[in-house]
């Protein structure tokens, strides 16, 4: 028991009533803004952590530019009503087999959590600061950052070439 | 928990700082317009018309609430909400005096960072009014404010980079200390001129203000985002987009007037309030006289302006001053 | 200087270039021209060299044109080396070539293929010389199999006959089984020695040959079957006489002046290795012999004039195999310059004789028409060809052994050096050699002497300077060449000793000399007095010795019996049963198999994607529970 | 249980949901928003792993997930405003016409 655990036990409870929100709306702006608060809840999560500089990406990236960009799509498109979940004939399988998967998937993770015991945690604080954080990407992770700036230079490039009106 | 406490108290008197002030904004914006336009402005209520914002506060309460048949009734309600939030807690990190006890979350070292990331949230409000009225204009202003913050948020980003490479550090009060070499030329609107500008543009552009209030041009979309809106709610943005104006003045000082530094302020710290307000002041004025003098923009013009000028021009000025940085220029370190 | 080296292999070349990229605007003379002009320049250049080589005993020219293989251990250069033994191969082959160059001129004029004649002709110029300048085993086969390439090409040359095409084909096929050998005897060089170039192997041959022997003995073996296939030895020779269905002036260069003695020549080069492997030797020496024998006996019953000098051509290479096989490659050497001379103006002649009796054929108007070269249906054209006849003439009294003849010296040489070391080898000689003037005095009977026994014959004339020219020049070649190594004088010995080895050499024997001669001549005169009534080849060629003969002792009957036949039955077995039945069967089967395959599978793509994530969510869980339950 | 487990478990029920959201619902962006969430419950994951070891590299490591993750937004959106444009509709399961 840490003194943290109270309110992560609250934002965890708005976190997963967000997920759900989000797997079983049938309007896509309020799954959007379901998928909002969960990032928001997310962040302040970091923030609990002591990860401050990835809560802040986290809203500016998840909040402030995708999920408006998928609002901004959802609306330009008008393609927020969705259609109540009928599966096509052929996959009537997929709802029932998806959701005991996924309910293994669920259980192998309690069990790796809970039953194999990780050890204890640290009660050092990492120095999480942007200077540390900068430090870290442009030493042993300025290859990986390289890489990544050209990935989003291509999909840049890509995005532009795939909606371009012919 | 006097942690708690102290947070709360300084919320409290920072809430009602910001209404007052949005209170008076609005009187100041009317006056001020009416005089750039050659009239008197609002005078009637109470001496030289102080009393206009109450008057006008009475009267929206009282108005009737509409909410039109068609709308999406939660974010109808949320989107208002959406609005203020957003630009009140980008008063969290925002120093208005001299030393801890005027910052709210005086210990976050992510300051320039979170205030980006709050401005890209403030769009949600507009974008969700307008997609929640159920109006085509009012969709159209959605539209346009989202796709506008998304552009000029890069710019603004990459301003604050500049900044943040001045002072080598992201906590806004490091930023203040960073411009006190004890004159007025360490300002980093001297040291930094193009960040400035590009940040005082895309502030504007943010605000959706004149010369950039596509969102709400009369002429093309009756009111925008705010057509189906009336009474308290139509307040509410009202309110939010003058919260908005007094905290990106308070940034814009911070970043480049040298936030609350002026003379005398070790002896006596709460001058450092007064300096900083009257920076503040300042830059409101200036957006105002903005208003009234320059015409709205095209569209096109405005997109094209924004990803074709100000994130290339924001961009250069940031490897410059990483250049002169590194290089030791005199003035940058 | 290395151009200079290469400059007889280049001017063959240079006249191909000109007459394959503009000689299809050039005259008929034009084109024989530039070749006959590209030979030329290539027999000064020799001779140029040949000044040069006579500056030392031990003068080698060498030019190393650029590596050609270089994998780990094996590295083979396009090397060329001119020396004494390589010079006068050189200066035959050029200078006879020269003669056969402008022969072609008069015999070919009016071909429809004229140009591509002559581009082939300088191209076997340039493939003999290659070969016989290599100074590395690889560069020698790499001439070996181009001269084959040549020889294919003008056995075939007048492939819309299909027996052409066939005689071409068999050269060829019959060709690659000797090479295989010679194939086989050059990565054993390698294996053996480590590398490729003549010096090195000859040398560490010498240094180490005890411990090698088994080895040598081997390679020698697999170069002497190479040769057989080259050189038409038993079993290989059938090609030969069927390589007669080229142009006369091809039989004349390739068939019987050069290309054939390039097996002669190998074994020559590679004396230092035969040398050491007594057994190899022995068995050459009797293959050559036998081959003299089979060959000469051969020749006495054929009726195409062309044959009767083909089989001779083969039992005369018989000799100078049987003479490396003796280990006297000198005498080898000898004989296949004066062979190279007088079997050459044989053939020019015979050509001559085959273009006068084409060329009265034309004449007597509505003529039946004749085979031209079935001597019975000729006779009597000594005083109608009187050139043609005196080069055929003196090349025949060579070619019997007749004195002062140059084949007279050379044949003698090899035989007493049989004589001395070899008495069954020696006895298969010295019948073959009656035998030889035997047929020489048939033939010559039957072209020259008496009536002309055809209209065509009547007809005759003689042919023009570009063919006689070359003729006379050949047959005064015949007559002199004996002077190259005359006994007591010997200057080939000499001017090849330090490069071939030699044994002893033979002293001349005089009566051994004076016993063949006269039983030359008298052969030669029994042939005259057996001829002259003409009836009698037709008969002798349907009696039963008489067919065994004129069937070459059923070389060919033997080979479709044992190897043809067997092969088309296995051939169609093959074809119809196991490729049908097994191998198509097999991939169809596999083609089906994945067909079904397929068929079954394809339900399980639903076009779904939520499906496919769904089957990859199960890959996952697998995945998953590995690390959950598993590790560590 | 300390903070760092809670969040571990806390991960791992919003990747669960992710997963059932990309299997069970039809329409593209739904779908599309559902692996933002499987990316965001690993991003805790990790943040909480970067802290209960002391190590920044977790953090890292979510900066990265996050600039890939925007990349495939910018190209995802894309794929789906031209898909939009032709099928008039964000249903996969219209998407069907490669099968077996």
């Amino acid at each position: 028991m840490t003194p943290d655990l109270p309110i992560l036990i609250v934002l965890g409870a708005v976190s997963i009533a967000s997920a759900l929100g989000l797997l079983l709306s049938r309007n896509a702006i309020y799954a959007a803004l379901f998928l909002v608060l969960n990032f928001g809840v997310g962040a302040v999560i970091y923030l609990v952590l002591n990860a401050p500089f990835i809560a802040v990406v986290q809203v500016s990236v998840y909040a402030g530019a995708i999920m408006v960009l998928f609002l901004f799509v959802i609306m330009l498109l008008g393609a927020e009503r969705l259609s109540p979940g009928e599966n096509p004939p052929g996959i009537s399988f997929q709802r029932p087999l998806a959701i005991a998967l996924g309910g293994v998937l669920l259980g192998l993770a309690l069990y790796a959590l809970f039953v194999r015991q990780p050890p204890t945690t640290a009660t050092a604080l990492a120095d999480s600061s942007p200077t540390a954080i900068g430090l870290s990407l442009f030493g042993p992770y300025l290859f990986p950052f390289e890489v990544v700036s050209i990935l989003l230079l291509v999909a840049m490039v890509g995005a532009v070439v795939l909606t371009r009106n012919r | 928990m006097p942690v708690l406490l102290e947070a709360t108290l300084k919320s409290v008197v920072l809430i009602f700082v910001l209404l007052t002030g949005f209170a008076y904004l609005t009187l100041m914006e009317r006056k001020v317009l009416a005089r750039l336009q050659a009239r008197i402005g609002p005078n009637r209520a109470g001496p030289l018309g102080l009393l206009q914002p109450l008057a006008d506060g009475l009267k929206l309460i009282f108005k009737e609430s509409i909410t039109p048949a068609g709308a999406d009734k939660p974010i109808y309600f949320l989107a208002p909400v959406l609005v203020v939030v957003p630009a009140l807690i980008l008063f969290a990190v925002i120093p208005v005096g001299k030393g801890p006890a005027f910052q709210l979350a005086s210990e976050i070292n992510v300051g320039a960072l979170y205030v980006v990331g709050v401005m890209g949230v403030a769009v949600y409000g507009i974008t969700l009014a307008g997609w929640a009225s159920n109006n085509k204009y009012a969709a159209l202003g959605g539209l346009r404010a989202s796709a506008q913050v998304i552009s000029y948020e890069l710019g603004m980003g990459l301003s604050i980079v500049a900044v943040v490479l001045m002072a080598s550090s992201a906590s806004l009060a490091d930023i203040v200390e960073a411009q006190m070499p004890g004159n007025i030329l360490g300002w980093f609107i001297f040291r930094q001129p193009v960040a400035a500008a590009i940040f005082a543009i895309t502030a504007m552009a943010e605000l959706a203000r004149a010369p950039f209030d596509l969102v709400e041009a009369e002429q093309e979309l009756t009111a925008g985002f705010m057509t189906e809106y009336s009474g308290m709610k139509f307040a509410l943005f009202f309110m939010g987009e003058y919260v908005k104006m007094i905290a990106v003045s308070a940034l814009f000082a911070t970043f480049f007037l040298g936030g609350w530094s002026g003379p005398f302020v070790d002896q006596v710290p709460i001058l450092s309030v007064v300096y900083f307000t009257i920076k503040v002041v300042a830059c409101l004025l200036l957006m105002i006289w903005t208003r009234a003098t320059l015409p709205r923009m095209r569209y096109d013009r405005l997109m094209s302006f924004g990803w074709k000028v100000l994130t290339p021009v924001a961009l250069a000025n940031v490897i410059v001053t990483a250049f002169l940085i590194a290089l030791g220029v005199p003035g940058y370190q | 200087m290395a151009l200079f080296i290469l400059s007889p292999i280049l001017f063959p070349l240079l006249g191909l270039l000109i007459n394959a990229l503009w000689g299809r605007r050039m005259s008929e003379r034009a084109i024989g021209g530039v070749a006959t002009l590209a030979a030329a320049a290539a027999f000064v250049v020799s001779m140029l060299m040949l000044g040069q080589l006579t500056a030392a005993e031990d003068a080698r020219l060498t030019a190393t044109i650029a590596p050609w293989i270089a994998a780990g251990a094996l590295n083979v250069s396009f090397g060329f080396l001119v020396d004494r033994l390589s010079i006068v191969i050189m200066l035959i082959v050029t200078g006879i070539g020269t003669l056969i160059h402008m022969f072609s001129i008069g015999y070919m004029r009016g071909d429809e293929r004229f140009q591509r004649y002559f581009i082939y002709l300088n191209l076997f110029l340039a493939s003999m010389l290659t070969l016989v300048m290599a100074d590395n085993f690889l560069v020698m086969f790499m001439g070996w199999e181009l001269v084959g390439l040549c020889s294919y090409l003008l056995i075939g040359f007048w492939f819309k006959n299909l027996k052409n095409a066939e005689a071409g084909r068999k050269a060829f096929v019959v060709n690659r089984i000797g090479d295989v050998g010679f194939v086989l005897g050059i990565l054993l060089i390698f294996v053996t020695f480590g590398s490729l170039s003549f010096a090195d192997v000859f040398g560490q041959a010498e240094a180490q040959g005890e411990t090698l022997a088994g080895a040598i003995g081997l390679i020698t073996l697999l170069l002497f079957i190479g040769a057989t296939g080259k050189s038409a030895q038993i079993p290989l020779f059938v090609w030969l006489p069927d390589a007669m269905a080229g142009p006369t002036p091809v039989s004349a260069l390739i068939h019987a002046a050069t290309m054939v003695t390039a097996g002669v020549y190998m074994m020559t080069r590679a004396s230092a290795l035969y040398e050491l492997a007594p057994a190899t030797q022995a068995i050459v020496a009797l293959v050559g012999a036998l081959t003299a024998f089979v060959a000469g006996t051969s020749a006495l019953r054929q009726l195409d004039i062309k044959k009767v000098l083909a089989y001779s051509t083969v039992s005369q290479l018989g000799y100078m195999v049987a003479a490396c096989g003796l280990g006297a490659f000198i005498a080898a050497d000898f004989h296949l310059l004066t062979h190279a001379f007088f079997k050459a103006a044989l053939f020019l002649a015979a050509g001559s004789v085959i273009h006068g009796i084409e060329h009265g054929m034309h004449a007597a108007h509505n003529s039946a028409p004749v085979d031209p070269q079935d001597m019975r249906y000729m006779g009597g054209l000594a005083r109608k060809m009187p050139v043609t006849f005196a080069a055929f003439l003196l090349g025949g009294l060579a070619l019997a052994g007749v004195p002062p003849l140059s084949g007279f010296f050379s044949k003698d040489e090899i035989l007493l050096d049989a004589f001395k070391h070899n008495l069954p080898a020696f006895a298969l000689l010295a019948v073959s050699s009656v035998v030889t003037a035997f047929y020489v005095g048939r033939q010559l009977t039957l072209v020259f002497a008496g009536r002309p026994r055809s209209e065509a014959a009547a007809h005759a004339v003689e042919s023009n300077w570009l063919m006689t020219m070359p003729l006379i020049a050949l047959t005064i070649g015949t007559v002199f060449a004996g002077l190259f190594n005359f006994p007591g004088a010997h200057p080939l010995t000499d001017w090849l000793a330090p490069v071939v080895r030699h044994g002893d050499a033979p002293k001349f024997d005089a009566p051994l000399a004076a016993v063949f001669s006269a039983l030359a001549i008298g052969a030669l005169a029994i042939a005259w007095f057996l001829y002259r009534n003409p009836d009698r080849a037709q008969a002798e060629a349907e009696t039963g010795m008489g067919r065994l003969l004129a069937k070459a002792w059923c070389f060919d009957d033997a080979y479709r019996w044992a190897i043809v036949k067997p092969f088309y039955i296995i051939s169609t077995v093959c074809a119809q049963v196991i490729d049908v039945g097994v191998i198509d069967a097999a991939v169809n089967g596999v083609g089906r198999l994945f067909h079904t395959l397929g068929n079954s599978l394809r339900s399980l793509q639903t076009g779904f994607v939520r499906n496919y994530g769904l089957v990859m969510l199960i890959g996952v869980v697998f995945v998953v529970a590995y690390f959950a339950l598993n590790a560590r | 249980m300390d903070s760092t487990t809670f969040v571990a478990l806390l991960s791992s029920v919003l990747f669960t949901i992710g997963v059932l959201g990309v299997l069970l619902r039809r329409s593209a962006l739904l779908i599309f928003m559902s692996v933002e969430l499987m990316l965001n419950a690993a991003n805790l994951a990790f943040v909480a792993f970067a802290h209960r070891w002391v190590q920044l590299d977790g953090q890292i490591f979510v900066f990265f997930v996050m600039a890939v993750a925007a990349a495939e937004v910018a190209v995802g959106l894309a794929l789906i405003v031209t898909i939009f444009r032709t099928k008039r509709s964000t249903n996969v399961d219209d998407l069907a016409a490669l099968k077996g």
